[in-house]
């Protein structure tokens, strides 16, 4: 109770998009894994139920009729998506989960500034969520891969989250808390605010920071790291060594940025950092054993 | 997607920003014409690839007689493998000095930022390495947008007179409303010119609009997928994220990251990967099934390798994509399955009733495909 | 800045807001040609005043021939002192319910507020009096403006059904934009019918501009001032301001707060002010000497009270204003005066050589101004 | 030094539309009050002096060349107001005294939301400023009829204001520091807000509270007031009293309120609260009088 961070077992989760097809689909897995969702919901279908989660027409009449949420996860569409995440920050929940993938970067750019002025967390878009292990699942992750233990986990990207967790688990290691920060050129959390998180975490002892080429994410947080006074240990891996330049990867974003965000970059900055980096998933809970003996 | 240097001055001049005069051409005879109204001309190959001035894309005319056969060879040539199918012809303007201005979006401020520099010429990336000091950003917040201080504090970066303020203010505020009115990640004039009469005018011109935007600009929708290949095309049509490499072993994963780690594990082992396929989430059989088509037909794949970690994508629906696929595709390939996640024993067993057998590692898969291709 | 309801509602039609279809008239006759087009009509007085229901100034013709009577009727009468000179002609709607939605500004929350209720056609003073419970608030962050999900918080308050959802939200969507590219501080519907074939239509229809930002609307700007009495026209085009009262006591002063404090005084002293006239700050003696003329000259005014805390105001500027108004002015009335604060002594001197004494304390001026309409 | 609230007579200050009539003429007028102004802007004149004080084109080379001001007082013509509020913003000065008169509403509903998500404190706009006597003056108000003592003024209005001042230096009572809301709609602060720093300041005993019709920040006041927990005595006097509904006095604007706004729903609502409320300026000390004798 109370571990790991952003969410534990006490969060009162709001789902909005609760009647779509991966709304329903992942509530169900959510409650599963225990997840506390008070309600849904969708507009013009106030009285209904999905796996017995209460569904409402507004945030507003959520909040008069089951209390503040505590956070909430959107699954509604990209065109409509923001008006949602509008809707949860007006509503003052201070914890958005947007899992909806293609949202127009200018509707994201407003949304996030928004949000942080407000003080509000926005974990995406184009995210996995997040999840504290044996707590709270606020996200689509699949759960089982994932074992409880004292590594935090925060990654760009999605399945391959999935993967490094697996590797982990293989090599007895667990996860307190995994976010993904989401796969679009703006997010609401950079690794730098997760990280800080975690080295408050009392339930953490190392973070696994998964990044991939585009943006300056990664070097900007090995800048932070070089000169972060209370830290814990960091193991890393970027995934498009071998993406060519100027080609868009995925969501993989080729935004300008000034020299920066190739893999060499990248590279060079967290070599500089002293922050191992892996070559393969698999190598990562083998820098991990390296890094923990050290201590 | 990027548009092309003609149709970001089209609306740049919709917008109010000075270019040149200028027209395209298709033709040596077509640039004669054009280049007879406006004396001296420059003539620039129109293709979507960058270093086009290195690759001697542009090329300055004095008479139209140059300007047809300044037109005839960039029409006869390829820029880094594109083809130039049309040229602009513009009036060559007298400058005075070359400015660079653009406006695109700092990622960690989570903001818009004019990039400000008065060593304008250069590719900003370069600008940027070699000359941090002469990068000024002014970052606009994305509620308040363009204020006019900002046309003040890139007047001192630029080192123009104060003369100048109005026009840079228009030309700064029109930026910004093209990058929120065309949805663009870039809006960029290298060089912006201040010319030997003391005007400001972009000589050169590149939006790139976010790919996420396009369903609400359906006239910029259309123009999607233009400078890609055919592969290329024929992966986006089936909604794939794809991008050819120079490998021969054939990638499909899904998830950007995944399918990346995927590549980079190729090439961790001695290997080379052909491509970067993504299938997205939760792919139905039919999806995967062209996707492995495309794959398997692809001429530089040798080897397939399909390396799955499911949470939405079932599976199941992979395995059964994979077996409709090679029932309908005649080459004969080897193909190396990893499958992992939801609905994995089902998907292993209608593999392995094909003799398909499923690797549950990702690092056995990669090095099995690999050692297939140094066979 | 109030516009007329035929103005408001072709600003709003042309939002794409449905209105009845209409027509104004300034003549019986033209009443009668435009009902004959739209069969049972409501004919309306157009004036800025409210209450203009309860006043008479709205009624229903089933003919022609009723709508030219009506016409007539209301075009001889006056509304709360004001004469009738248009009205407007429209088709009668067959309404199922009357609501209420307007957009105006939340001072306490600093935001635009969308107010909504579905007990319409009542003023919303009164209904938020009567029914607080049954006014609802949406506000609206103006960095972020209009958001969807607005019309849904609406929908339900309206009490509506899911089907006018794409309705409503269009009318919200452009009383947001109404607002800010009007610069209003008030778009008000009221009622907004919900009519008898489940269509939303704004019956009536209020919009007041924010008078700071007529400078950027140069079109309305020219509307300004119209329904002033001539003595306020004339202290408006002098650039004071200036409001009308019952008493016989005139007052001007620098500052609202002042001026109305000046005005309690009276009151509180026994007194009657004829008037509110703030002169501003630093007012020149050119401006001094018109508001004093424009006092002495009121035929309401028996005594003029001058009461000036010089800050940018210098009091010497309001002392040779007051002396070369007197000298314009023919008419002898009592004229008493308080200055303070910047250049006192030097206005104080000027005065006592034209034998006019100047008090210190305000609250001595206000007694003698007093005591001297009570003679 | 360091007593009364916002500014001190250590706050370093900005002048933004230094040049300009009323801007320099203020200029010279702080500078002998002793504020502490560092620096002026006006765009394109770069070099100049006004009164000693150097002038440069934007905040940035300000912030450059004499570091960050605390604080802004702002000069600028309407038409640019917003504009020059947005630079001191971003340049991220934290005190921002909007001088200017008729901006429009619009513009302010902007800046002021702006203002108050990045935490900056805004003064106005059309405010005679704020003022801690004999420490610092940002502001136009006239310096000479505020003697230094311990009652905190806070008013809607500008030379009323000075009217009060006067009545209360000639009973014996001096100001710690008065604070000009502003005239317009919306304003950065409010009557809350500025109570609740003088309740917090060592150097004030009491509050005189200065407020005008049109609006409900004096009823909403009152009812903070009436629920606070520790407070101070307040004093108030509203203007508007022989107002004619529906008129507008000058900026006492006419925004619909929702049944509030008038003189009677102001007087209900500060009696309720137990606030003595001045018939005329010249009452105000005598209510103080027999306030702080009770106490």
């Amino acid at each position: 109770m109370g571990m790991g961070i952003l969410v534990n077992s006490n969060t009162r989760v709001l789902v909005q998009g609760v009647t779509g097809r991966e709304g329903s689909f992942h509530t169900k897995l959510m409650l599963d894994y225990g997840t506390k969702i008070v309600a849904g919901t969708s507009p013009g279908k106030r009285g209904n139920y999905v796996h017995g989660v209460p569904v409402y027409n507004t945030v507003r009449e959520v909040i008069a009729e089951q209390g503040s949420p505590d956070a909430s996860i959107v699954f509604v569409p990209a065109k409509f998506a923001a008006d949602a995440v509008y809707e949860a920050i007006d509503g003052n929940i201070k914890l958005i989960v947007v899992i909806t993938e293609g949202i127009p970067l200018h509707d994201e750019l407003k949304f996030v500034n928004y949000a942080r002025k407000r003080g509000v967390i926005i974990v995406g878009p184009n995210t996995p969520g997040v999840m504290t292990v044996e707590e709270c699942k606020l996200g689509i992750m699949p759960a089982h891969v994932f074992r409880k233990g004292r590594v935090g986990l925060v990654s760009r990207s999605g399945t391959l989250t999935y993967e490094v967790a697996r590797e982990l688990s293989k090599r007895g290691y667990g996860v307190s808390t995994v976010i993904g920060l989401g796969g679009d050129p703006v997010t609401g959390l950079d690794f730098i605010e997760v990280a800080e998180l975690f080295f408050k975490d009392k339930e953490t002892d190392a973070i696994v920071l998964i990044g991939e080429i585009g943006g300056d994410a990664e070097e900007r947080f090995a800048e932070y790291y070089s000169g972060a006074s209370s830290k814990k240990p960091v193991v890393a891996y970027v995934a498009g060594k071998t993406a060519p330049p100027g080609k868009k990867m995925g969501h993989a974003g080729a935004i300008i940025s000034m020299g920066m965000g190739d893999y060499e970059s990248k590279k060079k900055s967290l070599e500089k950092a002293r922050i191992p980096l892996a070559e393969t998933p698999s190598q990562i809970p083998l820098l991990l054993d390296e890094l923990l003996k050290k201590q | 997607m990027k548009l092309y240097e003609y149709e970001a001055k089209e609306i740049a001049s919709r917008y109010g920003i000075p270019v040149p005069r200028g027209k395209l051409a298709r033709t040596p005879d077509e640039a004669y014409i054009v280049a007879s109204e406006l004396g001296s001309t420059v003539i620039k190959a129109q293709v979507l690839v960058g270093g086009r001035g290195l690759a001697g894309g542009v090329k300055i005319a004095q008479t139209p007689w140059e300007a047809r056969e300044a037109a005839f060879k960039l029409l006869e040539s390829s820029i880094r493998g594109v083809k130039v199918n049309i040229v602009l012809v513009e009036e060559k303007i007298c400058v005075s000095r070359e400015l660079y201005l653009s406006l695109t979006i700092d990622r960690a401020m989570r903001k818009p930022v004019f990039l400000v520099s008065e060593m304008g010429g250069v590719e900003i990336e370069d600008l940027a390495r070699k000359y941090p000091g002469k990068v000024h950003r002014i970052h606009v917040d994305p509620e308040v947008g363009y204020s006019d201080y900002m046309s003040r504090i890139a007047l001192s970066a630029l080192n123009l007179p104060w003369s100048s303020l109005s026009e840079l203010s228009s030309i700064m505020k029109s930026m910004y409303r093209i990058m929120v009115e065309y949805d663009a990640e870039l809006v960029e004039f290298n060089p912006l010119a201040y010319s030997c009469e003391g005007k400001l005018i972009a000589l050169d011109a590149k939006i790139i609009i976010d790919d996420n935007s396009l369903p609400r600009h359906p006239d910029l929708q259309e123009l999607y997928g233009r400078e890609l290949t055919s592969y290329e095309k024929k992966a986006r049509e089936l909604g794939f994220s794809y991008v050819e490499l120079d490998g021969d072993i054939g990638v499909i994963s899904n998830g950007a990251g995944l399918t990346m780690a995927t590549m980079d594990s190729i090439l961790f082992y001695g290997g080379k990967p052909a491509n970067f396929l993504d299938i997205g989430g939760g792919a139905s059989r039919e999806r995967v099934r062209e996707a492995v088509k495309l794959m398997l037909n692809h001429p530089r794949t040798r080897v397939l390798l399909v390396n799955i970690f499911g949470g939405i994508t079932r599976c199941d629906e992979v395995a059964l994509g994979i077996i409709e696929a090679l029932k309908e595709v005649s080459q004969v390939k080897p193909i190396v399955v990893r499958m992992l996640g939801t609905n994995e024993e089902e998907g292993r067993r209608i593999l392995l009733e094909q003799g398909i057998s499923v690797f549950v590692e990702m690092d056995d898969a990669v090095k099995t495909a690999v050692n297939l291709t140094l066979k």
